[in-house]
């Protein structure tokens, strides 16, 4: 790449920065910036790193609470799980450069986000990965999925993080733009925690890590831009990740924070060195200086603007304290890792970037890492939803086969077993899982108490594309409902919110509702957010996906011990539906399989009665007697009851249910109401579990028991009957006869 | 028969984790003097074509379809003439 | 009775194998660094799982060089019993500690899943005090671990009794869907002929919980634990 | 300047099912006519060393130290002058 001679309109266009915030810019400088500044702002001031057009929304989500050591602002959220412990956990999203090359943009996904937990001085226990893609069908598709999967498997296995859970849900809407999200948790002590902070004029700050290389320059700018024809050409060098540099730097960073040299740490992801500077200065209300000449490279010729802006994986930035920069530099060398010193942090606010002894950037850091725009964007309710809202639903055919329909659903792939694709991840290492993939929530253990954790990630983006509003608290709601049937109360959420281009108010009206939904429902169930991921310009030809905001919960079990899984586990237990069924099929999966329709309203959703569902039931578990908890979610009633049937195979259990309700047989079986959870206890514990119902105010039927080798349900106008073989082979290949 | 030999290799800007990983592996084992190492990959197809200009078209239509991926890789080949 | 467990960088087992030994079994144990030279002190050496070296180019191709396998390699010529498990298994046969070769899943993909091993062999000091035929039921996890061999080697393996573990079906059946990568006769771990050195590809620490859904892992840690070796 | 093209095969007797899919593969998306697929290693190593002979003893040295396993592969190399 070659140095542009002069700063011109088109330039400054072609690096996404507009005319106002290159005024900006200039105020700031009190003069033109170069050619290596206008890199440094057009990255800094990029929707994926200034967050400028959600900024505002944000700021309303509940960010407090009892247990929050960190919230949104650092690497990762920080929470407090008692004895001396704290979690630390993110979720991000690699959607544009999975789309462009699956395997190494889901590979290198993986690397940045475990690099966010790890920075914090935590060490990375758990990723879960959720993803969206077209329909399997699709050759496109098709490929993207197994690339990204494969590219998961590649990187979490090799680096050492098992997989404990995810989503994969295909739908034409993300045809042209699939998601790749990663969610990681790590465990650190609470006294132990690091910032990404560059304080103490003079002290060293140290480079660490891979060389820099060409790799994706202008990631961060892509990832604020849609996909359109030209996007093939435009396209930045691939990056490829390294996991076996990536182990050697967790085991490497660990282990100089259990010295006392370290006084900030940040890795360089999006942005790389730029933001890993500016952003450290900024937070510790210092400045920076580096020296390129300095830096690790792989490359030859490369110009300041690239080393700057290069996204090269597997690399760290420290600011040590003065004296100690031998002891670090050994310690990393020891794992056979590149460290040198390529700076220092100073007085005067600056970011200052120097090759050799020339200067080529001097920016204010606080411009650039707090400063950078903030937009309120006009926002417009799409008028779609006048149409989706008024669909009549009351005239809809009847299908004959309801027992036909329950395999069908069970077999459709965004709800058939996804072991095909877990049981490419490692997910038991560390020996902490407890309850693996394939439940409601994964739950870990944590090491040296008697406590657990349990992880789900939800969020339907059908949901959120009929009712912004309603899907933001639906997400929230089911995450939590999922981590309270495995016996955990809900202590904290990360998310990851994929949106369309911002810039149409029709997106960002979509945007601002989802948040708002998401902000009531953290605060009804009392569950902060620790941070997060924005994803915008998730379009393809001018072609949005569903919105689709998708959150990470975590839930605390005081006592491993009350760990539940979803699946029946003995004969003669009674089986309970906590919750309220009403007609609601707006949304759901079956009107989708069945009907072919997305219209209609989600499922509504009342806060108070969800959280007093999620008592109960967290009531009932730790109370003992419990032997199976289900949250009835994609699929309704029957999809969750035959799932719970689903024990280990040969050792198949059915139940005999009958399902009362007035309502269409289809509503009854198929809708998707949302706040209701399926119990299977202990005959003698029957009527604690009604009294407990009671006491809260939650509607509790009991439905039958659990025995023999089929499911059978009963209600008004219907009876079906299949054999649990039967459910099994539909739900357990489902998802590889798509991809046949 | 026909032969096909192709590699497939990394573009030079794309970083080679393998290699690198292999170079410094080979100099620790007393082969300091390599200055460089990339790693690609070779396939050997057998084809039915018996046209060499044919079998040429089609391998190249493999190659670009499904045997390397333009994202990150080159590939080159040939086709050989090679007893049954 | 002293554990060592190996450190590769790329090794992630590790810490698994010092959690079973500290709070399960509660020996003693210690870590090895790849870059050490010697393993006195140590009566027993592990090599565990993981991607040692990223696993480039070959799994333990590279690992086996470290300087530690010096001294490996003397301490099991001497008779020492070393295990391996996962990585450590492919190290051990890229270092010519045991016959034959892990190749590539025949799925192509990597498999973490719970599977049976038969017990084939109780004369090794890992499986003495195993029930004969016993049944393991324990976790896998790898990519690579299609056992391989020259037909020569698979003979010798066969006349020696060094197949000390198959893939089985839950009640000891031996049969090909009760094999998860494709190994030659289901061949899930090897000893040499000394009978001192185990590879297998499952994860005995991984299964020595009962909260974890197993405890049969143990049983070959409990072999030297029960008592002075049979030299 | 002098460079290694190193070929490792997996030996005939070997099951290779990355070939065997990928010759699947090829079928389903138009090529019926491959008939047999291997899939092997291609590595290219630069070379400080300028003489060819000891080159070539180095770097057989290293294919059978390290970078091919003789009980599942064999491998072939040349060595050649590029510019530098
Ligand atoms: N991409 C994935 N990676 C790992 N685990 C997955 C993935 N997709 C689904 N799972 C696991 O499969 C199970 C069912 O997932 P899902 O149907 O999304 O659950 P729910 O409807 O309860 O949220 C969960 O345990 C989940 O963690
Ligand atoms: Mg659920």
């Amino acid at each position: 790449m070659h140095e542009p001679s002069a700063i011109t309109p088109d330039l400054v266009a072609q690096h996404g920065i507009t005319p106002e915030e290159y005024a900006r810019i200039r105020t700031i400088l009190g003069r033109d910036p170069n050619f290596t500044e206008l890199g440094i702002f057009s990255v800094m001031w990029s929707e994926h790193c200034s967050y400028k057009s959600s900024r505002v929304y944000l700021a309303e989500l509940p960010t407090r609470g009892d247990c929050i050591l960190q919230g949104p602002g650092e690497n990762a959220g920080v929470v407090d799980i008692g004895d001396g412990l704290a979690i630390v956990f993110k979720m991000e999203s690699h959607n544009h450069p999975s789309f462009i090359e699956p395997f190494q943009g889901a590979a290198t996904g993986v690397g940045g986000i475990i690099r966010d937990i790890f920075t914090m001085g935590a060490r990375p226990i758990a990723l879960l990965d959720p993803l969206r893609f077209g329909p399997l069908t699709k050759g496109k598709s098709r490929y993207l999925a197994d690339g990204v999967v494969a590219g998961i498997a590649a990187y979490g296995n090799a680096v050492g993080v098992p997989t404990v859970g995810g989503e994969l849900c295909v739908s034409e809407t993300y045809a042209g733009n699939p998601l790749v999200n990663v969610f990681c948790l790590g465990i650190a002590p609470t006294n132990r925690i690091f910032l990404a902070r560059a304080s103490g004029e003079g002290n060293p700050v140290i480079y660490v890590g891979a060389k820099t290389g060409r790799d994706g320059i202008h990631g961060a700018t892509m990832a604020s831009e849609t996909f359109d024809e030209g996007s093939e050409e435009r396209r930045p060098t691939v990056q490829v990740g390294d996991p076996f540099k990536e182990k050697l730097l967790i085991e490497a960073c660990l282990e100089v924070m259990e010295t006392d040299a370290l006084v900030g740490i940040q890795d360089m992801g999006a942005a790389g060195l730029t933001c890993s500077s500016c952003e450290m200065a900024s937070r510790g209300g210092t400045g920076i200086e580096i020296d390129l000449a300095r830096v690790p490279r792989r490359e030859t010729g490369m110009i300041p603007y690239e080393v700057m802006l290069s996204e090269s994986q597997e690399r760290m930035l420290l600011v040590v304290r003065r004296g100690t920069e031998r002891q670090v530099m050994d310690l990393f060398h020891k794992w056979d890792l590149d460290a040198v010193i390529v700076g220092r942090v100073t007085g005067d606010g600056l970011l200052r970037v120097k090759d050799g002894e020339r200067v080529v950037a001097e920016i204010p850091a606080v411009a650039l890492a707090e400063e950078g725009p903030v937009y309120h964007r006009p926002v417009r309710r799409p008028a779609y939803l006048t149409e989706t809202e008024q669909a009549d639903l009351s005239g809809l055919s009847l299908p004959e086969k309801l027992d036909q329909v329950l395999l069908d659903l069970l077999g459709s792939p965004n709800i058939a077993s996804k072991q095909p694709v877990w049981q490419q991840y490692d997910h038991m290492l560390f020996c902490n899982t407890v309850v693996e993939p394939g439940s409601d929530a994964a739950v870990l253990r944590v090491q040296g108490t008697r406590k657990g954790l349990a992880l789900a990630a939800d969020g339907n983006g059908r949901y959120t594309y009929l009712d912004p509003y309603e899907g933001g608290k639906l997400a929230v709601a089911e995450a939590a409902r999922n981590v309270v049937c495995a016996g955990a109360r809900p202590l904290a959420i990360t998310n990851c919110l994929n949106f369309g281009n911002p810039e149409r108010p029709e997106i960002m009206w979509q945007f601002a509702e989802a948040v708002r939904g998401m902000g009531d429902a953290c605060r009804a169930l009392q569950t902060p957010v620790t941070g997060g991921n924005v994803s915008f310009y998730n379009e393809t030809l001018g072609t949005a996906i569903f919105p689709t905001p998708i959150v990470g919960m975590v839930g605390l079990l005081e006592d491993i011990a009350h760990a539940t899984t979803q699946r029946f586990k003995a004969q003669g237990d009674v089986v309970f539906l906590l919750g309220e069924t009403r007609e609601e099929l707006g949304g759901s999966e079956y009107l989708k399989v069945v009907h072919g329709l997305e219209v209609g309203r989600p499922p509504a959703l009342d806060l108070t009665r969800e959280r007093a569902v999620q008592q109960v039931c967290l009531e009932v578990i730790r109370a003992g007697g419990v032997s199976s908890a289900h949250d009835c979610a994609d699929g309704g009633l029957a999809v969750a009851l035959a799932e719970c049937c689903m024990t280990t195979p040969k050792a198949w259990l059915g139940a005999t249910l009958t399902l009362p309700g007035e309502m269409r047989p289809d509503a009854l079986l198929f809708g998707e109401s949302a706040s209701r959870i399926v119990v299977s206890v202990r005959p003698d514990k029957t009527e604690s579990v009604r009294a407990m119902a009671r006491r809260h105010g939650v509607p509790c039927v009991e439905l039958g028991m659990v025995g023999g080798d089929h499911l059978m349900l009963r209600g008004q106008g219907f009876s079906l009957r299949l054999s649990v073989e039967a459910i099994h082979w539909a739900w357990g290949t489902g998802l590889s006869r798509a991809l046949k | 028969m026909l032969e096909a030999q192709i590699h497939v290799t990394l573009k030079k800007s794309v970083l080679d984790p393998q290699g690198d990983t292999v170079r410094s592996a080979l100099a620790t084992l007393g082969f300091p003097g390599v200055t460089d190492c990339r790693i690609g990959k070779f396939m050997l197809l057998r084809l039915a074509e018996q046209d060499p200009a044919k079998a040429k078209t089609q391998v190249d239509e493999m190659c670009r379809k499904l045997l390397a991926n333009p994202v990150i890789e080159d590939y080159v080949f040939r086709i050989t003439e090679v007893a049954g | 009775m002293k554990w060592g467990v190996l450190i590769f960088p790329g090794t992630w087992s590790h810490q698994d194998f010092a959690h079973v030994f500290q709070d399960v079994l509660q020996v003693e144990w210690g870590y090895l660094w790849h870059k050490e030279t010697s393993v006195a002190g140590y009566d027993c050496l592990i090599l565990p799982g993981g991607f040692a070296h990223g696993d480039y180019l070959r799994c333990g191709a590279i690992a086996r060089f470290s300087p530690i396998m010096d001294a490996v390699v003397r301490f099991a010529r001497n008779g020492g019993p070393v295990m391996g498990s996962c990585n450590g298994f492919q190290i051990l046969c890229e270092a010519g500690l045991l016959p034959g070769a892990l190749l590539r899943n025949d799925s192509l993909q990597y498999r973490c899943r719970w599977v049976h091993i038969r017990t084939e062999r109780r004369d090794t000091p890992f499986t003495r005090t195993s029930r004969p035929g016993q049944v393991l039921k324990i976790p896998i996890s790898h990519g690579e671990g299609r056992y391989s061999a020259p037909p020569q080697t698979l003979a010798k393996l066969r006349s020696n009794g060094q197949i000390v573990f198959r893939y089985a079906t839950p009640d000891g059946q031996i049969t090909d869907e009760a094999n998860p990568n494709g190994s030659l006769e289901n061949i899930a771990g090897i000893c040499n002929e000394g009978r001192n050195v185990l590879g297998l590809m499952p994860h005995p620490e991984r299964a020595s919980e009962t909260l974890l859904g197993s405890e049969d892992g143990r049983v070959l840690f409990e072999g030297l634990l029960a008592g002075a070796l049979p030299r």
